[in-house]
């Protein structure tokens, strides 16, 4: 799967996007979250779970209990401020 | 009824804009355009905006609540230019033009898109100030702004 | 703050307008434009709109509305442009122009403008259509659409 | 007083406008209105009391029950139709 990074988070976490192999056990969207967590320092100090930020899986806003199903992107960003 | 979206990192012409859309439509007779202007003001002075986004989940975004607001409002067309990337005060960074037959429904489908497009679509402003650069935090007023269209 | 109310019997550059508008505020984020347009429609074609005026009330009226949409919703400038005389299908008749820190603000104020235009400013149009021309009876829906304003 | 006509009135009395000297029992518009329907069959029979119109007072929209004050002009149109 691809994770795509916006705005600050993509600054703070030095990358704008990267490819990762999920396990078997990862079926959410907060699952995801909690693997990267577990597996990267970085995402774990400047994402923990009570940041306010959205997350998207191939263009879609979804919510944290989403099923990834078969999902090529998930896109992690702040709230929006265009317009 | 069409529904035209274009995303871009140029300038575009706020005027030419609202003629090209308006050259086409006989039966419309009212146009209502909303532009959305870099702006700098004493208390908080910018030197310009860089606005990241999202490309393919802007596109569809966009194109949904422009398909919706056609619907909902009857509109003959509706046209939504947004720019990217770095932009100088007073440069236009987006437009939404929507034509009907009546006034009331042109401003609400214009004002409609607008409200969605604030809290909804995938863009980030970072305001470069005399103090350096800065992610703008989300407002409050923009997710109020969007309730009333589901009163 | 500033009040511009033109009356004028020649076509205007709707996009022109919207451009010379916008190029000296560099501290409004916002401006919503209202185009009214002479229109034709399948079920009811015309060949060209007369619109008669009463000059010095017209001017004192929109210039009044004008002011109080500025005060009322907190508008940077407001400018509006309405023709009378005879115009073809799908030339501009009326334009407003509302320009504010914020979007609801500007939309407000053009909108505003707009619903009393339609009913309180002296303005009278007669069509010209297939069977020869007459006179528009005022609509009770323009009525109404003024009474959101006093809610 | 100048009692000016607009849009299908003017049309139908064929005048613009026109110079009248009231009596001095003519206080109001509804006495001004009345005064020309007594006075010009034309007028009475266009502009009856029941016919939907409207009047100004030197560019100000008044009720029929207005003093005419000093005015100089009194406007009678139909409804308005403009924007």
């Amino acid at each position: 799967m691809i994770i795509r990074y916006f705005a600050w988070i993509r600054e703070r976490l030095n990358r704008d996007q990267q490819e990762l192999a999920l396990p078997e056990s990862v079926q959410t969207v907060a699952d995801a979250l909690d693997h990267l967590r577990a597996t990267d320092e970085d995402f774990a100090a400047i994402l923990p779970p009570e940041t306010v930020f959205r997350v998207a899986l191939d263009d879609e806003l979804v919510e944290l209990d989403t099923p990834l199903g078969n999902a090529k992107e998930l896109s992690i960003f702040p709230p929006m401020t265009g317009g | 009824m069409t529904v035209t979206v274009n995303l871009q990192q140029e300038m575009f012409d706020a005027g030419a804009l609202v003629n090209q859309f308006t050259r086409d439509l006989p039966e419309a007779g009212a146009v209502a355009t909303f532009t959305g202007l870099v702006r700098s003001t004493p208390d908080k002075p910018i030197r310009a905006l860089i606005l990241e986004h999202h490309p393919t989940m802007a596109q569809k975004q966009i194109e949904r609540f422009a398909q919706e607001a056609t619907d909902r409002f009857d509109l003959l067309a509706i046209e939504v230019v947004h720019r990217f990337g770095e932009m100088q005060v007073g440069e236009p960074i987006v437009q939404v033009m929507a034509a009907s037959h009546h006034r009331q429904s042109a401003f609400d489908g214009a004002n409609y898109v607008m409200d969605w497009l604030k809290t909804d679509a995938p863009f980030w402003k970072k305001e470069v100030g005399p103090d350096g650069s800065y992610w703008v935090d989300a407002r409050e007023t923009d997710e109020t702004a969007k309730e009333k269209w589901t009163k």
